[in-house]
C-alpha cells in the first residue's frame, strides 16, 4: 500500500495535471476503498456521522496544508530526510488542528480523543506528500489533497452511514428508522466496524469486477 | 518351530475394506491356452528398459531372451510362447508407462496345459543341498531369469538380493498377506505350491545371508496357513499370522507387524536388516535357480462382479488383458471398471489390448453396483484420513495443498512418505480423490528437487 | 472444484478413475451431519418439554433461515445450493438451541443469516470456514441485540410456564455473590432449569453426545478434554475464591458446557485435525469458558471460548502435525 | 505578543532544537557505525522493474532479481511482464549494449480436437490435467493435450483457452511469460521467438511409430519425414519433425512442406502485436523453453 | 501489591480486553499487510513490541521531565529566565513524540540491517512503516495522558507498551495463522484479500469481546478494598 509509494523515486517528470489529480483522488484512487489507506480512523471514528465528519474535516485541513507546504519546499528536500520532514510538517499542522478543535468544538475533541493526533500517522497524508506534494507545484498539490479529502469523505461517510443507521437508527443524530426496527448494537462496536468495512469493500470489489465479467460472457 | 505367539499381529491405523476373496479363492489355478499372439513389453520393472535382441520375423522358443538388460537396475525379458517375432509396437501399461513391445505370433510346438503347470509348480523340489548353493549363483540365476518383485513393485530381484556392503540382513520376510480385496493368486499359490514358495524363501535367505525366515499370512486365509505350516517346519521356516487389515502387505507395515521393527522414513526394510519377498517371487526364484527357467508366466486373479467366471489363471507374460478376461468367461453386461491389480492400489484401464506384465497380480472387474454413487463434497476435516493413514500423515492437508498448488506446504506435511495405499480416500466421507492429489504433489515435489 | 460425476455407462463402455476404487460405504459427509441432527433429538426433546412452543418456534425459525441463507448465498455465487449435505440445517439447529426461549423471532433469523453469511459463505462455504458458523451467528446477535439476549431476558414474570420466571443458574451466580440458592445439581443435570433451549439438560447432551462419539461422527477427544479443562479451571477458581457459589460440578452442569463440549466444539471443520491437537483445543475451550464465566461481565463464556479457540486452531494444527510412521524415529540398535 | 509567550516559544524551540541535535547526532553516529554498503544500481534496477514479484525470472521477487542483475552474470531479459521496455532500462543502468531480438510466444504442440482423438474414456477424478495425467487410458494419445485446462488456469493474461478439447493460444494477449509451459504436465507447450506475425509450428507431439499414432489420433504426425526433406529448418527428432527456431527463416517458402504433410501436423500460429515488434531493443533471450513431451505418468516408486 | 495489581490490570487491559488492534484499531496497516505468513507476522509483532517499548520509555522520559506542566527540566529553564508559574510545553507533545519515534525506528532499522541481515531481508521494507504505525504514537499518547494526569510512573508507562505490543503480536499471529489457512480456501472473489481479512478481524474482535468487564472484576478480586475506585486502565470513549 503505502510501501510502494514510499519506494518511488523522486522523479523529474511533471505527472498528472491538477484536474486529473483531483478526480483521481475522489473515486478511481479512492484512499479508503481502492488504496486501503487510513484504515485506523475509518474503523475507529465511524460509529456515527458527526465524529466521522469532524475527523474528515481535521484530516482534510492537515492534508491540504501539509501537501501545499511540502510542495512549496520540495526543492529543498534531501531524499533521505524527506519522510522526517513530512512527518514533522504534518505533526505541526495536526497540533494546530487539535488545538482548534479543542477551542471551538470541545465535545468533538473529547469524543475523538487520541484519534486526532493520530492523523500524524495517517498513511494518506504521507502518501500524498510523497506522490504529489514532493514532486508537483502547490496548485496541483492543493487539488490533489482536496480530491483525496473528498475521497476520504466518501469512505468515512459511507462506513459511518451504514454503522449509524443500523446501529442507532439515526443519521447525524436524526432518527431515520422507526422505533420498531431493532437496533444492531454490534454495528457501533469494534466488530461492527470491521464487518461493515469488509462488506463495503467487498461490494466495491464486486462492482469493479462486474463489467469485466459481462464482457467475457 | 512355529511363530512364538499365535495371536494375530498388526500395525497402527489402516482400514478394513470388504475382503471379497470369495470370488476365486476356491478356484484352482487354471492354465490359459496358448494365445495367438503375445506382446512382450521391454520395460516391466522399476529401472531402465531392455534392449530388444531379436529381429522382426525371427523365430523364438519359449524362454528365449527377447530383451537384454543393459543397465545395472534392469531385468531381461523372455519369450513367453514359441513363435515368430513381429514388428515392434508401443503399448501403454496399466500403470501409465508407455513402452515398446515385441509382439510374438504363436508358431510351432507350445508347452501347454498340465505340462506347463507342472513345469512351474509340480515335480520334485529338492530340500537337501540348498545350503550348498553359492549366494552369487542365486543372484546370477535371478538376474538371468529376469526376476522382478511380483507383488507389484517389480523391482529387479537380483539387485535386491545383492544389496552390497550395507548392514547385514538377519531376517527374510515372505509376504503372503495379499491384503488387496478380490485378489487370490498368492493364496492359491500358497495352497497349491507351498513347496516351491518355501524353497524359494530358503534361497532368498541363502542369497542375503539371513538366518531367520518368516512367512506372513493374513488371518483370513486359514487353508494357506495350514498348508504352509505343514511344509514350513521341514525347512526351518516360521509362519506368522497377521491380522486381516489393509495395507497389511505393505513392506513397512509387515515388517512392523511381524518383527516390531520400524523402518525409518525414506529408508528400506534393508536398513533394519530385513528383506521382504513376495510369495510369487519366491516361487519364481526357486524355479529359476533349481530348474533354470526364466520368468515367462505368472499367476493372476481375474475376479469381481464384472466377470462371468472369476478365476486364478496361469498366464504367459504379454497376454492381452482382454484375453485374460475372456479366459474368465468375459465381461458381464454391467461391468464398469477394469482394474489392473487390486481395487485399492490398482490402476483402472479401459483399453484392454494392453499386455500382462510380470507385476500384474490380477484384474479386478467392478460392476456398476460396486461403485460409489456418492458425489464429491467439501472436506469437512473430520480427520478420518488421519485416523486411517498407516504412515501417520495428514492426507487431507497434503491433498488440499496440492489442489491449491502450495507444493512446499504439501512437502512440509511429509507428502513424500505417502505410500499411496489408498486408505485415506477409501475412508473419506467427502469422497475426495486424496490419493490422486497426493500423487500430483509427490510428482511435483520430485520434479522440484530433481 | 467438485468433479462433475461422470454417468456410469453400461458395459463395455469402461471408464477410468484414480485409485482406490473402493470407498467405505456407510460413512459419508452427509451421514455425519445427519448423525448430528439425530444426536440433537434428545436435546431438542428436552427443550420442547421444558419450553414448549417457544422451543419449537425458535428452532424452526433458525433452521428455516439457515437453509434460506445457504440457498441465497449459493445463488449469489452462481453455485448449486448444497442443502442436501445438511450442514446448513445443523448450523441452524445448533444456533436455535443456543438461543434463549424469549428471544424474538428476528434474532434467530438474523443470527442464522450472520452464521451462514459471515461465518461460512464468506470463507468459501462448507469445510473452509475458520469459525464455527453457529457461534458466529450467536455472538453476532448476542452483541447486536444485547437487550434481548442478556441474562435478564431469560426471565419473564408474565410467562405461562413457571420455570421461565426463574433466572438462569449462571446469571444467579453472577448477580449476587453467594447470597442466592443456586438450583441443586440434579435439576441442573436433568435440565429442569431456565436457560438457553439446548443447554439446560446435561443428561440429554450426554446421551446425544455419546451417540455422536460412538458413531465417530465427533472426535471423542474434544468433549473429554473440554470437560477436563473446565473442571481443572473450576478447581483453580474454587481454590482462589472459596466463597463462590459455583462448585466444580455447578460449572460442569450449569450453562452450555455440555452442549458446547459435545455439539459445538466437536464441529470437525473448525477444530484441529490430529488427536493431540483436539486435546489442546478442547482443554483450551474448557479453561476459557470457566475463565470468562468467573471474570468477565458475561455470565456464560461458551460462545467466546469457541470463537477464540477457533482462531487458534490453525496454529494448533501447525504445531501438532503428527509424526509420520518411522518418520523421525532413530532405531534403538536395529531390532527390539 | 507578551514576553511570557515569547519565552515559552523560545523554550519550546530550544527543546526541539536540543531534540534535533541529540537525535541527529545519534543517527549520524549510527549511520556511520552501522553502514552497510549497497550497490546503488540495485535501487535503480528495483525501480525499473515492474514490482509484480511474479517470480517468472526464477528469483524470489523483483528485489532478488535486481540484486542478481546488479551483481552481474545474470541475463537482463528474464522479466516477462516488463517486456522490452524493462530490458532496455536494465541495459541502460548496467551499461550494456542492447542487441536485436524477437518477442517470445508459446506454441501448443497439439491440434487435435476432441473428435480427432481416439480411445477416449470417461474419467472420474480431480478435473485437472496434472491429476488426469496420472490415470491411464483417459485418452489413447499419451502425448497430446488432455484439455482439462491447467494452462488456462495458470495464465495470468487470459491468453490460453481450451477450445473443443485442445489448448489454443490467443496471441493478442500472450506475453510469452511461460507459466503455461510449466503448468502443462505433458510438456507440449514451448516458448519460441516469433520472427514474424505468423510462424510455422509442428502441431503434434506424438513420437510413436506411424501405425501407433494412427490408432490414437486422426490427424497426428506419422513421422513420414516428407517435410524435413523439403524445409531445412525442419529436422527429424525420432519420429517427429522439430522446427529449429534459431535457424527459422521467416521468408522461406514452407508451402511445399505443408502441402506434402499427409497428416495435419504443420500449422501456422501467432500474431504478436506490432508494438512488440517495434520495441525491439533487447538482447538475446537465453531462456528458451523447449517442449519436453514428458509423458511419464508415474515418476514415483511402484509398490505391492 | 497494589502496584502489582495495577500493572496486572494494565497488562491484561492492553493485551486482551482493549487489544490495540481489535478494540482501538491502531496498527491496522501492518495487521493487514504483514499477516500473510506466520514467521513474518511474528517478526513484525516482535519488532513493533520492541519499538513501542523503546518509544514508550522515551515518551515517558520526555513527558515526565520536559513536556508535562511543571516538568522539572523545563521548569528549571523557565524559572531561570524568570517565567511566572509552571512551564507547559505539552503543545509540543505530538511533534516531539513523532520525532522520537521516527528517530528510534530509523536507529532500529540501521541496527537490524547491520547485525541481522536475514531479519532485515524478511521485513526490512516494513520497518519504515513502523514509523507510521499508529499503535506506537497511540501508546505514547496514552502514556502522556496518564503521566500528565499524575497517575502513572515509569513501571506503568512500560507495562502498557510491552503488553500492548504483545497484544498486537497475538492478534497479528492469529491473523497470519488464519490467512495461511485461507490460502487453501475458495473465498468468494470480491472478498479476497483485505475484505476477508477485515471480516476475520471483525469476528476476532467479536471473540475478544468475551473479555469485557474482566478488568473491573479482576480489580475487585485483587484489591477488594478498592472495589469502587475507577479502573486504572486507560479507556478511550469513542466507540463505546
Amino acid at each position: 500500500m503505502a510501501v510502494a509509494e514510499l519506494e518511488l523515486p523522486a522523479a523529474v517528470d511533471d505527472g498528472p495535471t491538477a484536474a486529473e489529480r483531483f478526480i483521481a483522488g475522489i473515486l478511481p484512487e479512492n484512499p479508503t476503498f481502492r488504496q486501503l489507506l487510513g484504515m485506523c480512523p475509518t474503523l475507529a471514528v465511524t460509529a456515527a456521522m458527526k465524529p466521522a465528519l469532524t475527523m474528515v474535516a481535521a484530516t482534510a485541513f492537515v492534508l491540504i496544508s501539509a501537501n501545499v507546504m511540502v510542495s512549496l519546499i520540495r526543492h529543498l528536500l534531501k531524499p533521505h530526510l524527506r519522510i522526517l520532514v513530512f512527518t514533522l510538517t504534518i505533526a505541526t499542522f495536526v497540533t494546530i488542528a487539535d488545538r482548534l478543535l479543542a477551542a471551538y468544538l470541545y465535545p468533538m475533541s473529547v469524543a475523538l480523543g487520541p484519534y486526532v493526533p493520530l492523523i500524524i500517522v495517517n498513511c494518506i497524508i504521507i502518501a500524498r506528500c510523497e506522490v504529489c506534494g514532493s514532486k508537483q507545484g502547490p496548485f496541483t498539490a492543493f487539488a490533489d489533497a482536496a480530491g483525496n479529502s473528498l475521497g476520504f469523505l466518501i469512505g468515512l461517510g459511507s462506513v459511518a452511514t451504514v454503522r449509524e443507521i443500523l446501529g442507532m437508527g439515526t443519521w447525524f443524530g436524526l432518527p431515520v428508522l422507526p422505533a420498531v426496527v431493532p437496533r444492531w448494537v454490534i454495528m457501533v462496536m469494534p466488530p461492527g466496524a470491521f464487518i461493515a468495512l469488509a462488506l463495503l469493500l467487498a461490494l466495491v470489489n464486486w462492482y469493479q469486477a462486474r463489467p469485466k465479467r459481462r464482457a467475457e460472457v | 518351530m512355529s511363530w512364538p505367539s499365535r495371536r494375530a499381529r498388526t500395525f497402527p491405523h489402516g482400514v478394513h475394506p470388504p475382503e471379497e476373496k470369495q470370488f476365486a479363492r476356491d478356484v484352482p489355478i487354471e492354465v490359459v491356452p496358448t494365445p495367438a499372439a503375445v506382446a512382450i513389453p521391454l520395460l516391466q520393472h522399476l529401472g531402465a528398459p531392455c534392449q530388444a535382441v531379436v529381429a522382426s520375423r525371427a523365430t523364438v522358443a519359449l524362454g528365449d531372451v527377447v530383451g537384454r538388460a543393459e543397465a545395472p537396475v534392469s531385468a531381461p525379458v523372455h519369450a513367453s510362447i514359441a513363435g515368430v517375432v513381429q514388428r515392434e509396437s508401443v503399448a501403454t501399461l496399466p500403470n501409465g508407462r508407455h513402452v515398446t513391445t515385441v509382439p510374438i505370433k504363436a508358431a510351432g510346438e507350445q508347452l501347454e496345459g498340465q505340462a506347463l503347470y507342472d513345469a512351474h509348480f509340480g515335480g520334485d523340489w529338492p530340500l537337501a543341498g540348498l545350503d550348498e548353493i553359492a549366494p552369487a549363483e542365486i543372484v546370477a540365476a535371478a538376474g538371468e531369469a529376469g526376476l522382478v518383485g511380483m507383488g507389484g513393485a517389480a523391482f529387479p530381484t537380483h539387485v535386491k538380493l545383492a544389496p552390497g556392503p550395507r548392514r547385514p540382513v538377519d531376517t527374510v520376510l515372505v509376504n503372503g498377506c495379499e491384503c488387496e480385496p478380490y485378489l487370490t493368486a498368492d493364496e492359491r499359490l500358497m495352497r497349491e505350491a507351498a513347496l516351491p514358495v518355501l524353497v524359494g524363501a530358503k534361497l532368498v535367505a541363502r542369497a542375503v545371508g539371513a538366518k531367520r525366515i518368516v512367512v506372513g499370512i493374513e488371518a483370513n486365509k486359514p487353508e494357506a496357513i495350514a498348508e504352509m505350516r505343514r511344509v514350513a517346519p521341514e525347512l526351518g521356516i516360521e509362519v506368522g499370522v497377521v491380522a486381516t487389515k489393509y495395507p497389511q502387505g505393505a513392506e513397512k507395515q509387515l515388517v512392523y507387524a511381524l518383527l516390531q521393527r520400524i523402518v525409518p522414513g525414506g529408508k528400506l526394510p534393508l536398513d533394519v536388516g530385513v528383506v521382504v519377498s513376495n510369495v510369487a517371487t519366491a516361487a519364481a526364484l526357486a524355479r529359476a535357480v533349481l530348474r533354470g527357467a526364466p520368468l515367462t508366466h505368472r499367476v493372476m486373479t481375474v475376479a469381481g462382479h464384472g466377470v462371468r467366471e472369476p478365476k486364478n489363471l496361469l498366464v504367459p507374460i504379454g497376454l492381452r488383458l482382454s484375453e485374460a478376461i475372456e479366459a474368465a468367461g468375459g465381461l458381464t453386461d454391467d461391468a464398469a471398471r477394469v482394474i489392473a491389480g487390486g481395487p485399492m492400489m490398482g490402476f483402472s484401464v479401459a483399453y484392454l489390448d494392453a499386455p500382462v506384465t510380470k507385476g500384474t497380480s490380477g484384474l479386478t472387474v467392478l460392476a456398476a453396483r460396486d461403485l460409489d454413487a456418492e458425489p464429491e463434497r467439501a472436506c469437512v476435516r473430520c480427520g478420518r484420513c488421519v485416523d486411517v493413514c498407516p504412515m501417520g500423515l495428514l492426507p487431507t492437508r497434503i491433498a488440499l495443498a496440492a489442489r491449491y498448488g502450495e507444493w512446499e506446504l504439501a512437502g512440509s506435511y511429509h507428502a513424500r512418505l505417502c505410500v499411496e495405499c489408498g486408505c485415506c480416500a477409501f475412508a473419506c466421507p467427502s469422497r475426495l480423490p486424496l490419493v490422486q492429489l497426493i500423487r500430483v504433489a509427490k510428482a511435483r515435489l520430485a520434479k522440484m528437487t530433481a | 472444484m467438485t468433479a462433475e460425476p461422470v454417468r456410469i455407462a453400461p458395459a463395455p463402455a469402461l471408464h477410468v478413475a484414480p485409485g482406490p476404487h473402493l470407498t467405505v460405504s456407510d460413512f459419508t459427509a452427509r451421514r455425519m451431519m445427519a448423525d448430528v441432527l439425530l444426536a440433537l433429538l434428545p436435546v431438542a426433546g428436552v427443550a420442547v418439554w421444558i419450553f414448549r412452543w417457544y422451543a419449537v418456534l425458535q428452532i424452526a425459525v433458525c433452521v428455516a433461515a439457515a437453509l434460506l441463507a445457504e440457498a441465497l448465498f449459493s445463488r449469489l455465487r452462481r453455485r448449486r445450493a448444497p442443502l442436501d449435505d445438511l450442514s446448513a440445517a445443523v448450523t441452524g439447529a445448533i444456533l436455535g438451541l443456543s438461543l434463549p426461549w424469549s428471544a424474538p423471532w428476528y434474532v434467530g433469523a438474523i443470527g442464522a443469516f450472520a452464521a451462514i453469511g459471515l461465518g461460512k459463505a464468506a470463507f468459501g462455504g462448507l469445510g473452509q470456514n475458520i469459525f464455527n458458523p453457529a457461534m458466529v451467528g450467536r455472538a453476532f446477535v448476542m452483541v447486536a441485540f444485547a437487550a434481548s439476549l442478556a441474562g435478564g431476558a431469560y426471565v419473564r414474570a408474565e410467562a405461562a410456564l413457571p420455570i421461565l420466571t426463574q433466572a438462569t443458574p449462571l446469571s444467579l451466580a453472577k448477580g449476587t455473590a453467594g447470597a442466592v440458592a443456586l438450583p441443586g445439581l440434579w435439576p441442573l443435570f436433568l435440565g429442569n432449569v431456565n436457560g438457553s433451549l439446548g443447554e439446560t439438560s446435561a443428561l440429554a447432551c450426554l446421551v446425544g453426545g455419546l451417540y455422536l462419539c460412538w458413531r465417530r461422527s465427533a472426535a471423542w477427544q474434544i468433549p473429554v478434554w473440554t470437560l477436563a479443562g473446565a473442571a481443572a479451571a473450576a478447581v483453580v477458581a474454587n481454590l482462589l475464591d472459596p466463597a463462590t457459589p459455583l462448585t466444580v460440578l455447578h460449572h460442569l452442569f450449569a450453562g452450555a458446557l455440555f452442549f458446547c463440549a459435545f455439539f459445538i466444539a466437536t464441529d470437525p471443520v473448525t477444530s484441529p485435525l490430529s488427536p493431540r491437537g483436539r486435546a489442546v483445543f478442547g482443554f483450551g475451550v474448557g479453561v476459557l469458558v470457566v475463565l470468562i464465566r468467573t471474570l468477565s461481565s458475561y455470565p456464560e463464556g461458551v460462545v467466546f471460548a469457541i470463537l477464540l479457540m477457533n482462531s487458534v486452531t490453525p496454529l494448533i494444527n501447525r504445531g501438532t502435525v503428527p509424526k509420520p510412521f518411522g518418520g523421525a524415529v532413530e532405531l534403538p540398535g536395529g531390532a527390539k | 505578543m507578551t514576553g511570557e509567550t515569547m519565552a515559552l516559544v523560545g523554550l519550546g524551540s530550544g527543546v526541539m532544537l536540543l531534540l534535533a541535535v541529540v537525535g541527529g547526532a545519534v543517527l549520524g553516529w549510527a549511520d556511520r557505525r552501522f553502514f552497510v554498503p549497497v550497490d546503488p544500481r540495485v535501487e535503480r534496477i528495483n525501480r525499473a522493474l515492474p514490482g509484480a514479484n511474479c517470480g517468472n525470472c526464477g528469483f524470489v521477487g523483483c528485489g532478488e532479481y535486481a540484486e542478481a542483475v546488479a551483481a552481474g552474470g545474470t541475463a537482463l531479459t528474464l522479466c516477462a511482464p516488463g517486456g522490452p521496455a524493462v530490458v532496455g532500462a536494465l541495459a541502460a543502468i548496467m551499461g550494456v549494449e542492447a542487441e536485436q531480438t524477437w518477442p517470445y510466444r508459446v506454441i501448443v504442440h497439439c491440434t487435435a480436437t476432441t473428435g480427432m482423438r481416439l480411445r477416449r474414456h470417461p474419467y472420474q477424478g480431480e478435473p485437472t490435467c496434472t491429476a488426469a495425467n496420472l490415470v491411464t487410458d483417459v485418452q489413447g494419445c499419451i502425448y497430446g493435450c488432455l484439455g482439462l485446462g491447467d494452462c488456462e488456469r495458470a495464465c495470468t493474461y487470459d491468453a490460453i483457452h481450451v477450445v473443443d478439447g485442445v489448448a489454443v493460444v490467443d496471441y493478442t494477449k500472450c506475453t510469452g511469460c511461460g507459466d503455461c509451459v510449466d503448468a502443462c504436465p505433458r510438456g507440449i507447450i514451448s516458448r519460441v521467438p516469433f520472427k514474424t506475425d505468423r510462424i510455422l509450428a509442428v502441431g503434434c507431439a506424438n513420437q510413436d511409430f506411424g501405425n501407433d499414432v494412427k490408432a490414437v489420433c486422426t490427424i497426428g504426425c506419422i513421422g513420414c519425414k516428407a517435410c524435413a526433406k523439403l524445409a531445412p529448418s525442419l529436422v527429424m527428432k525420432g519420429n517427429l519433425p522439430v522446427i529449429d527456431y534459431d535457424k527459422y527463416e521467416p521468408g522461406f517458402d514452407f508451402l511445399p512442406a505443408i502441402d506434402k504433410c499427409p497428416a495435419e501436423s504443420l500449422v501456422w500460429v501467432g500474431t504478436p502485436s506490432p508494438k512488440d515488434l517495434e520495441a525491439l531493443a533487447d538482447v538475446e533471450m537465453p531462456v528458451r523453453a523447449e517442449a519436453t513431451f514428458d509423458t511419464t505418468v508415474d515418476q514415483t516408486e511402484w509398490r505391492g | 501489591m497494589e502496584l502489582f495489581a495495577n500493572l496486572l490490570l494494565i497488562a491484561v487491559g492492553a493485551a486482551l480486553i482493549n487489544n490495540f488492534v481489535l478494540s482501538y484499531f491502531v496498527g491496522i496497516c501492518p495487521f493487514l499487510g504483514v499477516s500473510r505468513k506466520l514467521d513474518t507476522a511474528l517478526g513484525m509483532g516482535l519488532a513493533v513490541t520492541f519499538v513501542i517499548t523503546v518509544a514508550g520509555f522515551l515518551s515517558w522520559t520526555l513527558t515526565e521531565f520536559v513536556l508535562r506542566p511543571g516538568a522539572p527540566l523545563a521548569n528549571a529553564v523557565w524559572h531561570a529566565v524568570g517565567g511566572p508559574g509552571d512551564a507547559d510545553l505539552s503543545v509540543l507533545a505530538y511533534i516531539a513524540y513523532i520525532f522520537v519515534i521516527a528517530a528510534s525506528v530509523q536507529f532500529v532499522e540501521m541496527y537490524v540491517k547491520k547485525f541481522f541481515p536475514p531479519l532485515y531481508k524478511s521485513f526490512g521494507v516494513f520497518l519504515p512503516l513502523i514509523t507510521t504505525n499508529c499503535a506506537i504514537l497511540f501508546a505514547c499518547l496514552l502514556i502522556m495522558k496518564e503521566v500528565v494526569g499524575g497517575n502513572w510512573g515509569l513501571a506503568e508507562s512500560l507495562t502498557l507498551p510491552i503488553f500492548g505490543g504483545l497484544g498486537f503480536t497475538l492478534a497479528i499471529v492469529l491473523m497470519a495463522g488464519i490467512r495461511v489457512e485461507l490460502d487453501l480456501a475458495d473465498v468468494p472473489r470480491p472478498l479476497r484479500g483485505a475484505p476477508i481479512a477485515l471480516l476475520t478481524a471483525g469476528i476476532l474482535a467479536l471473540a475478544f469481546l468475551g473479555f469485557t468487564g474482566m478488568g473491573a472484576n479482576l480489580k475487585q478480586a485483587l484489591t477488594p478494598a478498592a472495589a469502587d475506585a475507577p479502573a486504572a486502565v486507560a479507556s478511550v470513549e469513542v466507540d463505546r
